[in-house]
């Protein structure tokens, strides 16, 4: 096994692979970009470089840099995580060269899956089922429009080199499709350095359902079941749970047999993710495969008890996948809750700062893959998901009711995050029936009417109104300025002082 | 008696508290109810509450003068005042701005587009600038119609919460 | 289901206990002593009463209050943890007598396993196999010191109602007798109210293995196999893991049936755990039964994918208990650390006082149970047990390569406690093999030389060099007086105020 | 530049630091190798090292002088002074007390049973009181050899850390 692997990535991602790591007795490297000094996957290395400054296209995304890192340090390997240099042949192709190991499949998939209109006639080739109208990349809007007008609205612009909801527009009409097509074109160009877009029917009521996939170097290729990540907002996944509530069993095998297939037919080595459309007659569509790992891979390792990053490191070693598909069992279910540093009452508006508190739930069957602390800046330049919740439970009512008191028990103050809203998610009842689909979050959001509730509202107004009290009391004892903030150990000793004289009060 | 004032839409609710002999606060609420709470701040920015029994563990923190309480992963912000606030508000100081002509950035991030020219009319909620944060375009749409008289921000310039980005006022 | 239930315990458990009221919509009420109004148990649950000053007797083993309480806050069942009156069948009774729920075994119950002696009686009755020379309590020094020379030592003087190590003495020789039996009469009486004590013969090279049952009010009784918890100092266990490394299957098998025999021979209800000791012939002795929830049933919990304290109130509520013997698989392993206020390097002594700071590890298969928090002050009036911390693997291997990431990710800053020393048992040869047994860690600490690494200490003298050095340049930026504490942000931003300027530094 | 003072042992180890134009401090260790460190104070009482590439996250705290280094689980205590300090303990001002004939109390707890009584001689290493803290009793052994001069504390008393217990003089 390798002895030091280099971590080209950041935050949540970065600490969850050196977690694994450091339980295989493997030195991490770190790389980090000049404000993410402070950043946790920095502090939890064994080792770290600065490769620049903010702006990821000259830091994270530049691949002399994370190889003259990794050729400093002696890394044997780099994991890239997802995202940045995750889905880059170019990357993986100069690791080779440079003797270093890329964990993740060969270049020839990525490029294969990369490019989406490749990878369809590829999947169509293997027998893999497609959304209807599939085309290559459009330049000229107009070209566009007119192949729009033909499969009917509403259609998907995407982009060719995209991935997680960038560069990606869903268009209801004639209308707006212009500006939508040059908005997504701006953004692939911006977030891929590639403005290939393309245009495909939009399913109405799809779920999105994925398969994750394990390939060795050996040829063996399995599946480890599916994710139902239908609960989205502008194609930004906010909860992810397995098994998928409405999956038939024979439907899940068939599923699994098609990821395998796909996999197999770019030679897929390492883990990988098919991402399907599940409509609602059992019939699925291919969407695209991931070429890498997955940020809601830890619900698929809360069910099938499955260390995917090990395994990601021993194939990658060379090692054979010793897991038989046959062996297998999904055990229960899991959810995941991605925690976002936005305001979901202000148009889910990104909320960077300073965080002032953390306060993270434990106890049985609860996983916090998290990228802040205390203290720590979420930055403006990077992706606003700071940490992940995973809960797993007997079935998907416990999961559901301990997710539930995981979020009650979540503390961030300082940044606005999304804990709130997935409380509100949770408890809709599309959410409980599990019958939700893709467009499910913005009809929602459209209908919704928050309805506050008064007496936690009014407990509320007495805390703030207590909380003012005790600075003002707590500046009239040190003689501070009214701005000032009151030291915490005034409050607590002046309940202390008090404290000793008291009885049981009235209450028995 | 300490007095605070709690802004609640357009309702100004008046509590009270005050320590009594045995170190519990008599919080009295804005119907005149007096309730004994034993207020604990085991952590900074932390407040842990008995009101009565009731037992709430929150989060407390005050920002430019609004209290934000985080209970069980609710959010509330409350606009509380002591009777000095309350006062100097009265007289004008350190009091709210009016609603202006200017567009202020939510957000921090980078200016990725302002589709309207000044002298151009916008109507009220049409994207008048686009603002990259978090790698996401953020559409801001126009807070008022009028004609644009000034844009303070050029493509490419980082921005900060609060800077003023566009001017739209009134033709 | 009910609808609010009474927890009569503190500190983590208490937490525990709330975590599932609250996954299961049931309002949680909490006792206090008036130096726990600060604790973590208060903070979580919904209502809270204080009931005492910091004595237990005076508080939480205060019958009439915790009643007191449960009447006035409608609470309908009550669950008593582990300690203080879980296993005390006056207080089961008084509930029965104020139509409140106890949650746990019948008061018949509770008292045949609770002395030991009875208890051994039974045991024998229902044909479980007992250690030799199990008698009456004694009083006399005198007769106990016969017996004990009659059966040769080492013999094992033991609390009739004892439990937790508590009363208990192991004596070698002719000599300590006399003044041990009398420290552990003083030890019972003290701890339990009840001086009884007995003596048995002490098998030398035992292994604790302990069996989970569960039992429903329909007859129904199974187990959830075996924890070995035989890492053990002065009888409190430290180290607890699952499966057993040296149990084969058919003795799991046979203990199995055995413990259901002990539960069924008094008519068990709830949750408990058959104590026995295993010998390396993989013969085996009952030991005692704990008629209640266990401190290490988290392992137990994580490898059957059961929550034992929903269990616990189901049945409470004579709900059946649906679980199958034949349906119930252990996946993977589980170990436990118990995390005390105590400091090994000065005989264990207990180190109450302040936590400054606290960080708990998190990730894949990490689970925290914990009773404090940063600010925190740990009393000086209970156990010194501050969190346990349980991890999952797919085979015993990877649990303690988990467990030994999750170590070294543990903060606790302000009082000394056990981390390291686990660490340290963890990394043993006796403990990697699982040949360990109750005498092992005593042993080790006879034989243990600590040798420091060079460079580990090296470095923390560099890193202790350069707190000085920021103090003092905080110090001198801010003027204060020498015992100052510099405020955070001056040293934080006095990195960034340089950082800046900084490029990539001679690294690259 | 700075010196710093490290006892380790019956050894006086010399460290040095300044902070250079980049802002990294460089660090000379007791054998004179410089390395450039780049420290971090993430949190309180938290530090964050980068000894070049080497990264190490640690718990630094001062406790009458002594700093406790938490890395990883293993905690180790050092005493390092800077000149000031030095000088000032070399006048004996703030020095280390000389172990005495007093046996400190390690713990906060409560007196169960004092088994000698003043006058009786006892040997090192015997148990001369017994302390219950966290429902456990600790034999607390007697530090030297000598006879029972004074017994500070009675049975049933609650002590703190660093009370005098009892006081053992040479016979």
């Amino acid at each position: 096994m390798f002895s030091k692997v280099l971590v080209a990535n950041r935050g949540e991602i970065a600490v969850r692979i050196m977690r694994t790591l450091r339980e295989m007795n493997i030195k991490s490297v770190a790389v980090f970009s000049e404000p993410d000094r402070e950043s946790i996957h920095v502090r939890y290395a064994d080792e770290a470089y600065c490769v620049g400054p903010a702006a990821s296209a000259e830091s994270y995304l530049v691949i002399d840099k994370i190889l003259a890192v990794a050729k400093e340090s002696g890394a044997e390997a780099i994991h890239p995580g997802f995202g940045f240099l995750s889905e880059n042949s170019d990357f993986a192709e100069a690791c080779e060269k440079a003797g270093i190991v890329f964990i993740g499949p060969r270049s020839y998939a990525i490029n294969a899956m990369g490019s989406k209109t490749h990878a369809r006639k590829l999947m169509e080739k293997a027998g893999v089922p497609l959304v209807p109208g599939a085309k290559d990349a459009i330049e000229d809007p107009q070209e566009a429009l007119a192949l729009a007008k033909e499969m009917g609205f509403p259609v998907l612009i995407k982009a060719a080199a995209g991935g997680g909801g960038k560069g990606m527009r869903r268009v209801d009409g004639e209308a707006e499709f212009v500006a939508s097509f040059e908005g997504a074109r701006r953004e692939a160009l911006n977030a891929f350095g590639n403005g290939d877009v393309y245009v495909e029917k939009f399913v109405v009521r799809p779920k999105h359902v994925e398969f994750q996939v394990l390939a060795d170097q050996h040829g063996n290729c399995i599946h480890l079941f599916e994710r139902d990540c239908s609960v989205q907002r502008r194609h930004q996944k906010i909860i992810e749970e397995t098994p998928c509530p409405t999956i038939l069993p024979e439907t899940r095998e068939k599923m699994g047999e098609v990821a395998i297939a796909a996999a197999k037919a770019v030679d897929y080595v390492g883990a990988g993710t098919v991402e399907f459309l599940l409509d609602v007659d059992q019939s699925f569509y291919f969407l695209e495969m991931n070429t890498r790992l997955q940020v809601e891979h830890p619900i698929t390792e809360m069910v099938t008890g499955i260390d995917l990053v090990r395994w990601q490191l021993k194939i990658a070693n060379g090692e054979k996948l010793t897991l038989k598909q046959e062996d297998l069992e999904m055990r229960g279910a899991a959810v995941e809750a991605r925690i976002y540093a936005e305001d979901p009452e202000n148009k889910f508006m990104p909320s960077p700062g300073l965080i002032t508190n953390i306060r993270e739930p434990s106890g049985p069957w609860v996983r916090v893959d998290s990228g802040v602390y205390s203290g720590s800046t979420v930055p403006v330049h990077y992706d606003p998901m700071i940490a992940k919740l995973i809960v797993w439970g007997e079935d998907r009512q416990h999961a559901i009711n301990r997710m539930q008191r995981a979020l009650s028990e979540y503390v961030v103050a300082g940044i606005t995050t999304n804990i709130e809203f997935h409380q509100e998610i949770l408890d809709t009842p599309e959410f409980r029936e599990g019958h939700y689909d893709t467009n499910w979050v913005p009809k929602y959001m459209e209908e919704r009417e928050k309805v506050e509730n008064e007496e936690t509202v009014a407990f509320c107004e007495m805390a703030a109104v207590v909380a003012r009290h005790l600075k003002d009391e707590a500046i009239a004892k040190q003689g501070a300025s009214s701005n000032g903030t009151p030291v915490n150990g005034a409050a607590k000793n002046g309940w202390k002082e008090y404290g000793r004289f008291r009885q049981l009060r009235g209450q028995i | 008696m300490p007095i605070y004032y709690v802004q609640h839409g357009e309702e100004e609710r008046e509590w009270s508290v005050i320590r009594n002999g045995e170190g519990l606060l008599e919080v009295t609420d804005p119907e005149g109810v007096t309730h004994v709470v034993d207020a604990l701040e085991p952590q900074p920015g932390r407040l842990h509450l008995l009101r009565g029994a009731r037992s709430a563990d929150l989060d407390v923190r005050e920002q430019e003068g609004v209290f934000h309480v985080l209970w069980r992963g609710h959010d509330t912000e409350v606009n509380v005042l002591n009777e000095r606030q309350r006062r100097m508000k009265a007289a004008g100081v350190g009091g709210n701005k009016e609603a202006g002509p200017d567009l202020l950035s939510p957000m921090a991030g980078k200016v990725v587009a302002t589709p309207f020219a000044v002298g151009e009319t916008v109507e009220e909620g049409q994207t008048i600038i686009i603002i990259e944060a978090m790698k996401m375009e953020n559409d801001l749409k126009a807070h008022r119609s009028g004609k644009v008289t000034k844009i303070g921000v050029e493509v490419g310039q980082a921005v900060e919460i609060g800077d003023v980005l566009i001017t739209v006022e009134d033709e």
